[in-house]
């Protein structure tokens, strides 16, 4: 179970010695316009055998944080500051080489697109078996051997052959597979799917989550998922971790944060999706406005422009003025009083829910 | 808001066609067999035609005024194709499209233009379906300027106005698409649709690309824009959930295909198909407390439209796939035990409610091998 | 000119005396003077490959269709005719005989003229020649596939213009010949030619490439043109077109037989595709290969000549002479009718500058009158527009002239061949003429068929500029194809379209002349009156003649007749 | 889409973004100092004092030595003559280079105009109506790609120009101009038509277009109102890449000499007396090969600085 | 594949063929008369006659071109000499079938143009790949900058500046010559070394832009990054991944080159003096020779069409979705 211990903004030594821990996570570009600060203070614990779920909107830092746990970005025009530890051991000041034996190893990713993700020039095969051969040393035929394995335990029929399909052979479903074959072929013990499912049929999405689930127990891996879908969460995530305009805004078990959820972002998300159990004849309750700019962030609470809730907090001006702190373990980063936050739910937002 | 329930349905049983109140109103739109063949080009050294894609194969569906019909199916079923035959951007191998009683399944770009403003559509990509090099006020005038409307107080008024209309600012007349988001860009898209007053929308899965958050902003327009004036919508998703939100009547493709049409109780709650079952099924829902419905994990992925299966074209996938289905293919009919209007085209259809748990039902052999070594070590 | 030169004075060009000396009549060379061997070359050697640099390819290789100069040096290392020219070291040329054994014995008052072979004639495969193989040499030129060799021998046999080619249509290939009455072979060594009137220059015309021997058995006809067989000292070890020639030594060729050529260097490589530019560059710097190249045909380019001048050593292997070319401004005579106008452009014209795009003072001289240096009866110093005294043109005068013809603005047509020299001559040209009152128009013309165009009898022109040269140093090589009406057709090389009746009849009285002396005391004054009372031409230039050789190549002699190094003395030194 | 730039059109963005392009801004400027000098030729003419045709050389026998090259040293570059005289003809550099300048602009400018019509019109047709239409033009491209064309050039030349002048008439330099226009725009249009199909494919697939006609606009509606619009980028982007590399095929064909014929000033017969003479007179070719080099890697340069700032993703 | 390529094949024949016809009926419309050139000094009307038969222009232009096709598969018996099979006439100026004269040249094009080929390949692609890896250093803005300076250079511009320095003025090295590769290596070698150099400083900058700019695109990617998050070095992702995509736009530029190459390097050949299929062509161009010309055409468009299917095929090669599609 993930463990929630600091606040963020008081970055400690990772002391909780959880699997994976960052800490203070910032991550900023440097463009033409302007810095973007992408991710701008970011911690989170994660555990072996867990699945920690971020949702949030497009644009709040999600596939950044990601990207910087393996190390991915540009180092060029990327900033990035803060503390990553994997199993000890730190990442952010990581030389390529340290990270190399890392990504595909201990950690590994499977992207969105799994089309665009996969060489179209080599064969499905040559690339499950190429980290397998690098990180393992075994020969060619053992990889090949492995690759074949791999393609089973993710549902590709007829491995043997398949196996030397080049992607586009592939239907969409079956590549996100081969890519989620590609990701474990070396058992790794940290997975982060960065909406792995988006671009898939419900049906296939299906499967995928299933397989990823099942995955899991098998390995012991431990899993971000990354989506926008929150039925998808509900279904796979142990943790749940609200991201807004870079920042985690809410956190929290998963049944915590859909259950019970604290924070305005998070009501306003769960009061736009509609859901099946929902009465046809309630109407959805969209988050009025529009994302931030990330490049000179509202002060304050970067919601602020955006929650209804901004007058019944005490103390005037305090959302425009303040940042509200995320608490640790389960809490959310608003000036609510815990009291409020219930009443405002119960009283408002739940009847919506339906 | 609550949906009118449909009482009086006096179709017989027989008629492979969904109708509401006859008396009451006509279909606004209707299409019969409508198919779509693409044809594929190959040979040497003269090119001819070697296939066809089977993109729409007799589909039949009405549209009554006001109503919103949802068309629901997996990627690549046929559901843009038919929103596009539907407005005659493309036009149809085989089969009818009546508008208002008007056959307008071929006719020409001048014959069309009288109907052109009634039936209009919404894309599915806010940003590809406006041009980023015209500015709002040409984009959305465009389409009156093309039919010589000229509406009293003038087009840029008119603009002014739709803009309100779909809540933007007026001012933004002048900007360009890339400056707004992408809520906003569909609803400058939904605005352009408005422009003509049509009385038909079709919408090609409007809200796809967009976060939910803004997801439920246009939906909550769009919803609003067909109570107040009363537009019918034929309204494209893959997304049950919106559609079940959004739709009074579904209908759900397959591979080309109607496979059930209901109104959205009956097929929510009593789907006979197997395909609509393991589709709702497959629907991951945030409810945490919500009853666990028997779920279905369909192995593989549809088969190419280029070779559909014989007879039932879902057998391939179906664990109640008999003899029978391979050869005979399956009408769209009433099954006893459905409701009024609710037709499925199945040789062996589900009972009619679903249960509310039951053991899963696990296709999937990687996932059954799985399952099985995990409950082992369990 | 030589290889002896002294350069001590720079820029000083060494022709005026060549000039002399070439321009001096032909000698009839007697029996003694046929008889081979050739006399020895002072300090020559024997073996070695030379290498010969050469722009393009030949543009015959068949005897009958050689008339120009690369041709005609090619066909002296290759061929021999019935005569050829012996040439002594200050450029004396003597008509010897060559396969005959003198330069022909003369009865019936030059009528008639008989040649008796050589014995130990014979071709590269051994073939022995005899009169019929002369006979059939004659008479293949009839052939209409012969189109672009000379026609003296024809017309005089058969008829002038192309009415000869009636006296035997289909050349000897059909079974017919030229009855006895005109060229008869009474036995194997003796060849008899009959003409109608006295041929005081048959022994000169014999000695042109054109009439060199092709061996009756071996003729192929068209296809000979790309293999003919050799009868001279070196024959064709290899030949691709446009890229490069192999000659060796033809091991049937008789020293003893022939008195002009010799058999020092063991083959010639001949390489096309070298631009003069890169032929001096190349044998300027001497490295190599290029240390036994020589020119042929080609000359130091004009861009070069300075680099070439300045530098002393290089200077020792060059040289010098006139070429028989006096490049003329023609009028067309049916259009510009006014002599006043012709005598003004003639007064106008910038003749040194000219010929300073040209190569400067090493590639020509300012022209005075229409006949070339190389001429016999050449005057130095016959100059009736004052050229000497005003290089760069007398525009006072000629504007005077052109207001006197009241010809202010009257439109000339000035055509020139689109080279990068011929463009810059126009721009020169067509100024001054503007200079002097006229309007120009400057019509470019392709100058691959420059001569064509210019050629055609209703051309359409005003102004061009040619060059003719002599066939053989005689003035009637000259005057005639250049001036005789008569002789005006499509293709005639009377490129002022000059139709004068008394020119006409002056060309038919002095061809009758038998006596050389006189013929050429009768051709200068002729000269004089097309000249001062016609006007056909503005003499802008006489062309020279400047090569460069590798500094290992031998026996470097400038040829009277070739115009050219002198191929067949040609050794290496080492 | 950042706040900042919410207020920009993409043109005024691209503007701003190109602004920032030192390289870009700095080539531009040089595109435009050579355009002007260009255009300002005769003015120049008349300030300097001089012009391109007069043969200062010939008037003044002491501007040229024997060889006919410029005296003096360094070309003749003299104070009267800044960038020397030319040899043999003896004209002024100076004026040469920039009337020179003016033909191979000119030429270029309008062959290139010319191809980018054409491509841009075969393009759009093909692209636009596909299927038949579509193969059509795609075989012609194949088709006229199939020839070799330098070759082709130097082969075709007289022929165009022998089928616009009668014999007896000088060949007007524009003739000579509009000779080499119509044959290097005849194999230069395909690779515009190429890139412009692939775009107009993209773009036909767009759901804008879709939309257009849903309207009921006409094709000619839709390819000028919506189409054009938006490949005016890559047509432009090409368009500053082509113009260099056409002013060097006119170059080209003065070399081979079918090109501009004497007194027209023009760079490309510079350089060949330039590398004729580069021994004698090594100045003469410094000032049209620095020039030509100049110009070319400017134009360039703007080509690529243009090409950045029309897209938003290449971001330094 | 098989059948991709026959059909490839079939249709570049079919175009070569049409380029045939066009530039057959284009160039013997000219109004000048080529056998004016054939005939010489003394040229006559009748003379001119004998030369229109003897060439064949008296027929009709059509049937001419028949002739000519029928030509080229069965030879032809023709007046001024016989044309073996591939026939595509008799020059008009050297009497030699234009097929042989080809042959015969072709030797020293492929050898300057494959020798070229090699050297501004290697380094092109190789300057082009250094400067995408170290994008944005001083390095890619040396080799940028400088290939762009280069890339404005002309053949016929350097090459006699480079030959004035290395061969006449210091005689370090020789003057280009071509020996057959069979004769001697060192001599083929040394023969063609400065064509081989100057060609390639102007090719080169091409395929230095163009690799840099086609192996950034690449390096940006998502299966690059994929590919790196795979842990595989950055070299292996480099040299593998990223440059297998980035060989598309080269392959596409190297066929267009090769084949305007291999079927006549005509400035190369024209600016050092060298006999090969581009000289060729412009000289019969110049003498008005139409079969040579014509012959001249049709084989470097065939070169064309040739490299067109070869790249066609090495698209397949690289790119398995056109292999299997
Ligand atoms: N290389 C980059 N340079 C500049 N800005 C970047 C870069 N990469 C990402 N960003 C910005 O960082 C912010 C966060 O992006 P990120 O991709 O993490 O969002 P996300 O939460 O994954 O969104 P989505 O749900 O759409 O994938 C965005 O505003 C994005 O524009
Ligand atoms: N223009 C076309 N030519 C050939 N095949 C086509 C064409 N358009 C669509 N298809 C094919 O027709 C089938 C139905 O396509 P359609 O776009 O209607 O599916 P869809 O249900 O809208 O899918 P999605 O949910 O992905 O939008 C697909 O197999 C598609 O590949
Ligand atoms: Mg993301
Ligand atoms: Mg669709």
């Amino acid at each position: 179970m993930t463990t929630l211990t600091k606040t963020e903004d008081s970055p400690a030594p990772s002391s909780s010695g959880a699997f994976l821990s960052v800490r203070d996570l910032r991550v900023q570009f440097s463009t033409e316009d302007g810095i973007v600060k992408a991710v701008d203070g970011l911690s989170f614990d994660l555990e072996r055998g867990q699945t920690l779920g971020i949702v949030g909107e497009s644009g709040s830092g999600k596939s950044v944080t990601n990207l910087s746990i393996l190390g991915l970005h540009n180092r060029r025009s990327t900033q990035v500051s803060g503390e990553i530890v994997l199993d000890g051991q730190e990442i952010t000041g990581a030389s390529d080489k340290q990270l190399q034996t890392l990504r595909g190893n201990k950690m590994a990713m499977i992207f969105q697109d799994a089309l665009t993700a996969l060489s179209p020039y080599y064969t499905v095969g040559r690339q499950i078996a190429e980290p397998y051969i690098k990180h393992t040393g075994a020969s060619k035929k053992e990889a090949r051997a492995r690759a074949i394995e791999m393609l089973g335990k993710v549902g590709i029929p007829d491995p043997k052959n398949r196996v030397d399909d080049f992607p586009h052979q592939f239907s969409g479903g079956m590549r996100q597979r081969a890519m989620i074959a590609m990701s474990l072929v070396c058992n790794p013990e940290l997975l982060i799917a960065d909406e792995p499912t988006t671009a898939l049929d419900v049906t296939v999405q299906a499967q995928i989550l299933d397989l990823l689930k099942d995955l899991q127990q098998e390995f012991g891996s431990a899993i971000i998922l990354i989506t926008h879908d929150l039925g998808v969460v509900a279904n796979t995530v142990d943790d749940l971790l609200v991201m807004y305009a870079g920042r985690a805004v809410e956190r929290g078990t998963v049944r915590e944060v859909l259950k019970t959820p604290e924070h305005p972002y998070t009501w306003g998300l769960l009061g736009s999706m509609p859901r099946l159990s929902q009465d046809v004849g309630s109407e959805l309750t969209p988050i009025p406005g529009s994302p931030p700019s990330l490049l000179n962030p509202p002060s304050g609470c970067a919601f602020n422009p955006r929650c209804s809730f901004v007058d019944i907090v005490d103390g005037s001006g305090r959302c425009v003025n303040e940042r509200p702190l995320l608490p640790e373990g389960r809490g959310s980063a608003c000036h609510l009083t815990g009291e409020q936050k219930q009443q405002v739910f119960i009283e408002t937002i739940q009847p919506r829910l339906g | 808001m609550t949906m009118s329930e449909n009482k009086s349905n006096t179709a017989g049983p027989d008629t492979a066609q969904a109708q509401r109140e006859p008396d009451v109103s006509e279909p606004l739109l209707s299409v019969k067999g409508l198919t779509k063949h693409f044809p594929i080009y190959g040979g040497f050294p003269f090119k001819r035609q070697v296939g066809a894609v089977q993109a729409v194969d007799d589909v039949t569906l009405d549209v009554y005024p006001g109503e919103s019909l949802g068309l629901v199916g997996e990627s690549g079923c046929g559901k843009s194709t038919t929103g596009r035959l539907l407005t005659r951007l493309m036009e149809p191998t085989s089969g009818t499209i009546t508008y208002n009683g008007q056959d307008i399944s071929h006719a020409n770009r001048r014959k069309l233009a009288p109907i052109r403003s009634e039936i209009q559509m919404i894309f599915q990509d806010p940003y590809a379906s406006l041009n980023p090099r015209q500015t709002v006020g040409t984009i959305i005038s465009g389409p009156m300027e093309v039919n010589g409307i000229n509406p009293p107080g003038g087009r840029e008024a008119r603009v002014r106005e739709l803009l309100e209309t779909v809540g933007l600012n007026p001012e933004h007349y002048n900007r360009f698409p890339h400056e707004f988001s992408g809520g906003q860009r569909q609803r400058i898209g939904v605005a352009r649709a408005l422009a003509l007053n049509p009385k038909i929308i079709i919408a090609d899965e409007p809200v796809s690309a967009l976060d939910v958050s803004i997801q439920a902003q246009v939906i909550n327009l769009l919803q609003e824009l067909q109570r107040e004036l009363d537009i019918a919508f034929v309204f494209i998703a893959h997304d049950l959930a919106i559609v079940r939100h959004f739709s009074q009547r579904i209908a759900v493709m397959y591979l080309g295909k109607v496979v059930e049409v209901a109104d959205r109780d009956s097929l929510y709650n009593a789907p006979r198909h197997p395909y609509t079952h393991a589709l709702l099924s497959a629907v991951p829902n945030a409810d945490l407390d919500a009853d666990k419905t028997e779920r279905i994990r369909l192995f593989g992925d549809v088969p190419s439209p280029i070779m559909p299966p014989s007879g039932c074209r879902f057998r391939t996938r179906c664990w109640k796939a008999q003899d029978k289905c391979a050869t005979e293919e399956p009408p769209l009919v009433q099954l006893s035990g459905a409701r009024e209007g609710h037709l499925t085209a199945c040789h062996f259809p589900e009972a009619p409610t679903t249960e509310k748990t039951g053991p899963d039902v696990v296709l999937d052999p990687a996932l059954v091998a799985l399952e099985e070594k995990n409950t082992d070590k369990k | 000119g030589g290889s002896d030169n002294d350069n001590s004075s720079k820029g000083k060009t060494k022709t005026q005396e060549d000039a002399a000396k070439q321009s001096s009549a032909v000698i009839m060379g007697d029996a003694k003077a046929s008889t081979g061997p050739a006399a020895d070359v002072p300090g020559a050697k024997p073996g070695g490959t030379m290498t010969v640099y050469q722009e393009a390819d030949f543009s015959h290789l068949d005897p009958a269709q050689s008339y120009v100069s690369d041709a005609k040096q090619l066909d002296r290392l290759l061929q021999r005719g019935l005569t050829q020219y012996q040439e002594d070291d200050k450029g004396q040329l003597t008509v010897v005989g060559d396969l005959a054994t003198d330069s022909g014995k003369v009865t019936d008052g030059g009528k008639t003229w008989t040649y008796t072979l050589k014995d130990n004639l014979k071709d590269e495969n051994g073939n022995v020649i005899d009169s019929s193989d002369i006979r059939h040499t004659i008479e293949r030129t009839y052939a209409p596939f012969i189109t672009d060799g000379p026609i003296y021998i024809q017309n005089w046999l058969s008829g002038s213009g192309t009415t000869y080619r009636k006296a035997l249509p289909d050349g000897p290939y059909k079974g017919k010949h030229l009855p006895d009455s005109v060229l008869a072979t009474p036995d194997a060594k003796t060849v008899v030619f009959k003409f109608k009137d006295a041929q005081p220059d048959l022994g000169q015309a014999l000695a042109m490439p054109g009439y060199s021997v092709v061996p009756k058995e071996t003729d192929t006809k068209e296809k000979y043109d790309t293999d003919p067989v050799a009868t001279g000292p070196y024959k064709i070890a290899e030949f691709k077109p446009g890229k490069s020639m192999k000659l060796v030594k033809n091991t049937n060729w008789d020293p003893a037989t022939d008195s002009v050529r010799h058999q020092y260097v063991d083959g010639f490589n001949i390489e096309y595709n070298h631009d003069d530019d890169d032929q001096t560059k190349t044998l300027l710097a001497d490295r190599g290969e290029a240390k036994n190249a020589v020119m042929f045909t080609g000359q130091v380019a004009t861009n070069q000549v300075s680099k070439v001048v300045g530098d002393a050593a290089a200077m020792k292997r060059t040289i010098q002479g006139y070429a028989p070319y006096v490049w003329q401004l023609n009028f067309n005579l049916d259009r510009m009718t006014d002599k006043k106008v012709r005598d003004a452009i003639t007064y106008a014209m910038p003749n040194a500058q000219l010929y300073k795009l040209d190569g400067g003072a090493y590639g020509g001289e300012t022209a005075t009158g229409l006949m070339a240096p190389t001429v016999p009866g050449y005057e130095k110093g016959y100059d009736p527009f004052g050229k000497l005294k005003k290089p760069n043109g007398d525009v006072a005068k000629a504007k005077e002239l052109i207001k006197e013809a009241g010809a202010e603005g009257k439109k000339v047509i000035y055509a020139y061949g689109n080279t990068p020299v011929r463009q810059q001559q126009a721009v020169l040209i067509s100024k001054r003429l503007e200079e002097i009152g006229l309007k120009v128009v400057k019509k470019e013309i392709d100058s691959a068929t420059w001569y064509e165009q210019v050629g055609k009898v209703k051309n359409g022109l005003d102004l061009y500029m040619t060059g003719w040269g002599q066939d053989w140093p005689a003035a009637s090589t000259v005057i005639p194809p250049s001036y005789d009406g008569t002789q005006l057709q499509d293709g005639s090389s009377v490129y002022s379209h000059v139709n004068d009746p008394k020119v006409n009849a002056e060309i038919a009285r002095i061809m009758k002349i038998t006596d050389p002396a006189e013929a050429q005391k009768a051709w200068t004054a002729l000269h004089h009156d097309i000249v001062e009372r016609i006007n056909p031409a503005a003499p802008i230039y006489f062309t020279k003649v400047f090569q460069i050789f590798g500094s290992n190549v031998g026996g470097l002699r400038y040829s009277s007749d070739a115009s050219y190094v002198d191929v067949t003395r040609l050794y290496l030194k080492k | 889409m950042a706040k900042q730039a919410a207020g920009l059109s993409p043109g005024q963005l691209m503007w701003r973004r190109f602004k920032r392009d030192r390289t870009g801004v700095i080539s531009a400027c040089i595109v435009l100092f050579f355009f002007a000098v260009a255009i300002l030729a005769p003015v120049i003419s008349m300030l300097y004092g001089k012009d391109a045709y007069t043969l200062y050389g010939q008037d003044n026998l002491d501007l040229l030595d024997e060889f006919n090259m410029p005296t003096g040293g360094a070309g003749g570059i003299s104070a009267d003559h800044w960038f020397g005289i030319e040899p043999n003809l003896g004209r002024d550099v100076f004026m040469q280079l920039v009337y020179g300048m003016r033909t191979s602009i000119y030429t270029a400018l309008a062959a290139t105009v010319l191809m980018v019509v054409i491509g841009v019109f075969m393009g759009l047709v093909g692209g636009y109506f596909g299927g038949k239409i579509d193969y059509w033009v795609g075989r012609l491209t194949d088709f006229l790609l199939g020839f070799p064309s330098q070759l082709f050039f130097i082969a075709s030349m007289p022929v165009v120009v022998a089928a616009f002048v009668r014999p007896d008439e000088e060949t007007p330099t524009t003739l000579r101009a509009i000779a080499i226009i119509i044959v290097l725009s005849f194999l230069g249009w395909m690779g515009l038509s190429r890139l412009i199909r692939a775009e107009t494919l993209t773009l036909r697939e767009r759901e804008f277009i879709e939309a257009a006609r849903i309207s009921g606009a006409s094709p000619s509606r839709i390819i000028r109102k919506e189409l054009m619009p938006n490949i005016i980028t890559p047509v432009l982007v090409q368009a500053t890449l082509l113009l260099p590399s056409t002013i060097l095929s006119v170059a080209f064909l003065s070399f081979v000499g079918v090109g501009f014929v004497e007194p027209t000033p023009d760079w490309g017969r510079m350089f060949a007396i330039g590398a004729d003479i580069y021994e004698q007179d090594p100045v003469y070719m410094l000032f049209p090969g620095v020039a030509m080099v100049v110009f070319v890697v400017a134009f360039n340069l703007l080509g690529d600085s243009v090409r950045d700032a029309f897209d938003p993703k290449s971001g330094r | 594949m098989l059948r991709f390529l026959t059909r490839r094949t079939l249709g570049a024949v079919l175009t070569l063929f049409l380029i045939s016809a066009v530039t057959y009926f284009m160039f013997f419309a000219i109004p000048q008369d080529p056998a004016l050139l054939a005939c010489g000094k003394n040229c006559t009307p009748d003379a001119l006659k004998v030369i229109h038969t003897n060439l064949g222009l008296d027929q009709p232009v059509a049937v001419q071109f028949w002739h000519y096709m029928v030509g080229i598969f069965a030879g032809r018996d023709l007046p001024v000499g016989e044309c073996a099979a591939p026939c595509f006439g008799i020059s008009f100026d050297s009497g030699q079938p234009v097929w042989d004269t080809i042959i015969d040249r072709l030797p020293l094009t492929l050898s300057l143009s494959a020798g070229g080929l090699v050297v501004f390949l290697v380094v092109g692609l190789g300057l082009g790949m250094l400067a995408a890896w170290k994008k944005g250093t001083k390095v890619d803005k040396t080799v940028s900058s400088a290939s762009l300076v280069l890339s404005s250079l002309q053949i016929y511009f350097l090459g006699p500046v480079v030959l004035g320095i290395f061969v006449y003025s210091t005689g370090w090295l020789d003057k280009p010559k071509y020996v057959p590769l069979t004769e001697s290596f060192s001599g083929w070698f040394m023969g063609l070394l400065i064509p081989w150099l100057v060609m390639s400083v102007i090719f080169t900058a091409q395929y230095t832009r163009m690799s840099r700019s086609s192996m950034i695109e690449q390096l940006q990617e998502e299966h690059v990054k994929a590919a790196r998050a795979k842990g595989m070095t950055s070299r292996f992702v480099f040299f593998r991944y990223a440059w297998r995509g980035s060989l598309i736009p080269i392959v596409t530029i190297i066929g267009m080159d090769m084949g305007a190459l291999f079927g006549g390097a005509m400035v190369t050949e024209l600016t050092f003096g060298l006999a090969g299929v581009g000289r060729l062509a412009r000289d019969s161009v110049v003498l008005k020779d139409l079969p040579l010309t014509m012959g001249v055409l049709i084989f470097s468009a065939a070169f064309i069409l040739l490299f067109n299917v070869i790249v066609d095929a090495a698209y397949a090669f690289i790119d398995p979705r056109v292999r299997l599609s």
